[in-house]
């Protein structure tokens, strides 16, 4: 992936508008909420990919990752999934409140090859991470289909601004209750031709798929992972995912005949988000 | 004109907060958001003789009031150490010190002096008490026999200013503070993380690749002011406070409590202008009270130890 | 139909939720909030040989994710206790669990045989553990020696089930354990509380009237799950886990570490209706899975425990 | 004081209105909150002073004492400082929002000797469990004199509803921005006539002064005290104070000539919040 040098700052922002995309179904699983904020420096500086790590307002929680989902003119936003104690403190916020995160942090996709055909594959939130990709490729001429799976139909949220985006949207729900009945990936494997690239962001187990189905495709993949982070910046190798130490994104590391080891931990909210799924070594 | 600086041993900072060791790089990670030149001082991540790949993941679980960490000492080794990254270090604009782990003796006292001879180096903190590495990395910081042997061997390593970080998971936490006082330490750290872990209750396995962490954040800041305030009545070389410092008020309970210095980890993941605004405020406070110098407070809610400083006319 | 029921050597509970010492009084308290038939047990305010007048005030400061007491053991000695108070607990719908409290192992022996004597008792718990009593109250949680020889006098004292209460304020619980074990004891309270202390900054002076205190509530959850675990390793008695447990998802960490039982302290000052709302849960838990009783998560996520236990055809 | 046998339930009721009384100050020391809420049974049942354990909204902090400061018709109100987290929680509650708590619970004050010229001191916050005994009084024809101490004037919250409620109020400031510049007992010393009875509630230091000044005047004194509570209900001995074991509220305990004492630890939230400021021996 291109390494950034780091264009983050820590930002303090105004909370512009509010809106619940889902409903709740249970106190670990609550509504999905879209944040949109005043930030016109982090619009003008994020790429495809990146994440914030947004501070929760009280204070009192560790920050937490969350991708950027929309960022045009002034305003940015994210979409969270409120699963937990820092989600559901961010999801007490309203239009006027105060915002504060750090950001954009992580590597994007690897738009750089040009590719003419796409396939986006987003789980659940993962959907948060791939509006941005997916906006560049269809403004750079390319044909993007987004393969969008959730648990069930209220979950498949946004997909009208995917579709307006110019991609061709696909869909399949664990329940049935939209599109496919099934696993996303399932879809991918019909793929009638052979994507330039598969990008996909969601839970590990999708991932795996993807890495799975793109290999027999013949299609290169780029996962953007998901970990449970601490610092966010690279500061605590909290994050790690196991690598080829050939990989241009694996961390600096002696080789076997130094003692080291030729797989590497790379930090994933630093050397990633975003990693080819044949160099992990997962 | 507030003077915020402190002394541990001859190392001086400008500033009494140091980033602690494996929470913030080596600075660098965090120059985007903070100004370095303001935070007193980084303390690396340990590193040790040989490479290690570190721990599977999940390597971290938020708790309440905290988060525990498995990290399991991920680092190139001192010799790649030595040849890639430390000369990195020197462009720094503050105090670097240097952070030691082992599991021999030797292997402190191997890695203590091949690191210390660096100029990039102001300092060496050895962590004799990391809980993440299973076997014997522990013990030392739980015996306070190993404790004297391997504090020994790093003193005897290098001249440069010695700090031996302790761990909290044990029974007599002063006993073990005075071997390592004995055994030559300029400054102590208390405390590392508390042994903990968390369970996948879905999943029915631990939440943690290496089963257990340490916990570290607010949780545990009572039980990191209660060893301060024990060390502190148990020796006499100065204390680096830390666990779960957050606010300035968190700041203060450490200095009040006998520390000269206080070390933010956990904190910087909440907010990384934590340092900043705690260096702000300890200004402040002090104004405020129309004392001109931290050393004004250190000890102040310890009598022991207020008592027992002040005999040598030493506040700090 | 799902079995909560759990034994713990001879004693049997309807219900896995103790009440923890020191916090639900004798039950009675609670009575308005709680329907005490549903609650399994409480277990009462720990007694001493003589009255104590208790600790100076403040004796509750709340911190992180938790809360620090130092209450001092008040209580009016044994022989007030058995001629006012024991005979009230005769009515309530619950298990009533006495604990016993002392400062040397003759007290316990004495305590102990006085109180279990009693038909309105049905077991004791052992409170070696208190980490509030300035002096050798704490001391005997902390070495194995004098833990086996207060454990053996109180099991010579009665033949009534004996829960032993073990302090996490050590370097090593579970050779702790074993020592309890060793000794008689029918079951294990892991863990009390976590010694702390909190400064009030403004004052210049501990905010506990005592200094120190114990720390419990969700800050120590962590610590007490990894105590559960180690200790559910090293012995084969059952363990009544507790420590910051306050919903369902905290109680299924403590049996998957490889508790029989829980117990609920602080909760109960979070909301009343903690213990009766986990009960229930748990209850939908075992449904969800198609599972009948509690004995089938009991130390699943602990693999040494497990192994161990099946070992004798018991997974409790 | 009147022991009451426990008409305390837990109580989950609905909040009626929220008003600020006072604006923050800092962070240590926020607005003062006013909370109205439906609650008939709470209502029928409480006695002047009063209290009740609110539980925090979030569910992870413990609840917290606050007296009960109006009860009337379906109506009850509690009335808070915001000085730290359970109190800011409590303060994030809106009309429609859920409120529960336990009560009502401890001994109120003692108004069966009937008096009939009575001196009410409150300090600060303390001002919120004194409206229902003056309430009382004055519906029993006493003659009821408030005198009211606050750091500042915008801290003199609703002085008006006890002049409405046919007290005499008489106010002082530590920054004498309104009323008497200097300590509220001050005023009391001066009292044109001994007062059959005096009560009060605020901080300990205030409430030592009032024993001192009764005294002087020959007046017996009740005093809600404050303590940091854990239970709140006689469970725990976290939130004692020394007193006279002759005292009819000192809990049973034995005496010098049994291994015990003739000064005993009474609980503050069950043998009080009330006490003869003559049994105290603090
Ligand atoms: C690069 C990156 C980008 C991301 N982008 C997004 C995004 O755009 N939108 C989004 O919604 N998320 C995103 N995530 C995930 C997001 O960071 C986490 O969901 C978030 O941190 C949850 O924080 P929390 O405090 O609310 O929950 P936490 O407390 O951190 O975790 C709560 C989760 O743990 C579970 N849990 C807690 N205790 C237990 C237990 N004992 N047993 C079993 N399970 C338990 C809960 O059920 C819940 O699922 C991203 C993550 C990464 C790494
Ligand atoms: C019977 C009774 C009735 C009461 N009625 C009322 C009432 O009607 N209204 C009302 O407002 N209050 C009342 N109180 C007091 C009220 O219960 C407390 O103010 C409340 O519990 C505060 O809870 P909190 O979590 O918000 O603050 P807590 O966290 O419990 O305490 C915060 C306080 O501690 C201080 N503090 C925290 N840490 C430190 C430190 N390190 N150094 C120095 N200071 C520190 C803070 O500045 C703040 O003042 C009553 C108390 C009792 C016993
Ligand atoms: C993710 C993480 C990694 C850590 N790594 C190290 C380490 O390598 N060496 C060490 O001495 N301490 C390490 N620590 C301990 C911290 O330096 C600090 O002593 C501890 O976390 C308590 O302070 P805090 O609560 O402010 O974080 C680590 C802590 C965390 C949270
Ligand atoms: C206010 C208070 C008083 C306590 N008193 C006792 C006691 O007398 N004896 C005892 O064995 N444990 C005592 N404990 C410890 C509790 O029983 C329990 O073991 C501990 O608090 C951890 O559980 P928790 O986090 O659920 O409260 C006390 C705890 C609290 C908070
Ligand atoms: S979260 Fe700290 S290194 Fe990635
Ligand atoms: S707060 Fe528990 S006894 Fe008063």
């Amino acid at each position: 992936m291109p390494t950034l040098q780091s264009l983050a700052a820590v930002h303090s922002t105004i909370v512009l508008d509010r809106t619940e995309l889902a409903p709740g179904i249970s106190s670990s699983s609550g509504p999905v909420v879209l944040l949109g904020f005043d930030a016109p420096e982090l619009v003008r500086v994020t790429r495809p990919g990146q994440f914030v790590m947004a501070i929760p307002p009280g204070g009192e929680r560790a920050s937490t990752a969350l991708g950027i989902y929309e960022a045009q003119g002034n305003r940015a936003s994210i979409m969270f999934f409120v699963c937990g104690p820092r989600t559901r403190e961010l999801a007490t916020l309203r239009a006027g409140d105060r915002l504060d995160f750090t950001g954009p942090l992580g590597n994007g996709f690897d738009l750089s090859g040009e590719p003419r055909d796409v396939a986006i594959v987003a789980g659940g939130v993962g959907i948060a991470s791939v509006l941005l990709p997916a906006q560049a490729l269809v403004r750079a001429g390319a044909m993007v289909r987004l393969y969008y799976g959730a648990r069930t139909e209220s979950l498949l949220v946004d997909k009208a601004k995917f579709a307006a985006a110019g991609c061709d949207v696909l869909c399949a729900t664990d329940d049935g209750s939209f599109g496919h009945h099934g696993f996303i990936t399932e879809l991918l494997a019909k793929a009638p031709r052979t994507p330039d690239v598969v990008l996909a962001c969601g839970p590990s187990p999708m991932l795996r798929a993807v890495a799975r189905v793109a290999h027999d495709l013949g299609a290169g993949a780029q996962l953007s992972l998901e970990e449970t982070f601490a610092c966010g910046v690279g500061g605590c190798w909290g994050c790690t995912v196991p690598l080829d130490r050939a990989s241009s994104q694996a961390p600096r590391f002696p080789g076997a005949d130094a003692g080291g080891s030729d797989v590497v931990n790379a930090r994933i909210c630093k050397e990633g988000p975003v990693f080819w799924a044949h160099e992990l070594r997962w | 004109m507030i003077d915020l600086s402190v002394k541990l041993g001859d190392l001086e900072l400008a500033y009494p907060t140091l980033m602690g060791s494996g929470c913030y790089g080596s600075g660098e990670e965090f120059a985007p958001f903070v100004d370095l030149a303001r935070i007193g001082g980084v303390v690396l991540k340990s590193v040790t003789r040989a490479p290690r790949l570190g721990n599977p993941t999940p390597r971290l679980v938020s708790t309440a009031g905290g988060m525990l960490n498995a990290i399991g000492l991920q680092n190139p080794g001192i010799d790649w150490y030595l040849e890639h990254d430390v000369a990195k270090f020197a462009d720094r604009p503050c105090t670097i010190i240097g952070s030691v782990a082992g599991f021999s003796v030797d292997d402190y006292a191997y890695t203590t002096q091949r690191l210390a001879a660096r100029p990039e180096i102001a300092a060496v903190e050895i962590n004799i008490s990391c809980p993440n590495v299973a076997a014997e990395g522990e013990t030392f910081a739980c015996d306070p026999n190993l404790t004297g042997r391997v504090v020994r061997a790093a003193r005897g390593a290098t001249g440069k200013p010695l700090i031996v970080k302790l761990s909290p998971n044990v029974t007599d936490i002063a006993s073990i503070a005075r071997e390592a006082e004995a055994a030559g330490a300029d400054a102590l750290a208390v405390i590392n993380t508390v042994r903990g872990m968390a369970i996948d209750v879905d999943r029915w396995q631990p939440r943690l690749g290496n089963v257990t962490g340490g916990l570290s954040g607010p949780a545990i800041r009572p039980i990191a002011v209660l060893a301060v305030y024990e060390v502190a009545r148990a020796v006499k070389i100065p204390i680096v406070g830390q666990g779960g410092i957050e606010t300035t008020t968190d700041a203060l309970e450490f200095f009040l409590a006998g520390a000269s210095a206080i070390s933010i980890g956990t904190a910087n993941f909440t907010d990384p202008r934590v340092p900043i605004r705690i260096v702000d405020e300890l200004r402040e406070y002090l104004t405020k009270r129309g004392l001109r110098s931290l050393r004004d407070i250190v000890g102040k809610a310890n009598l022991g130890f207020a008592t027992a400083h002040q005999y040598e006319g030493d506040e700090g």
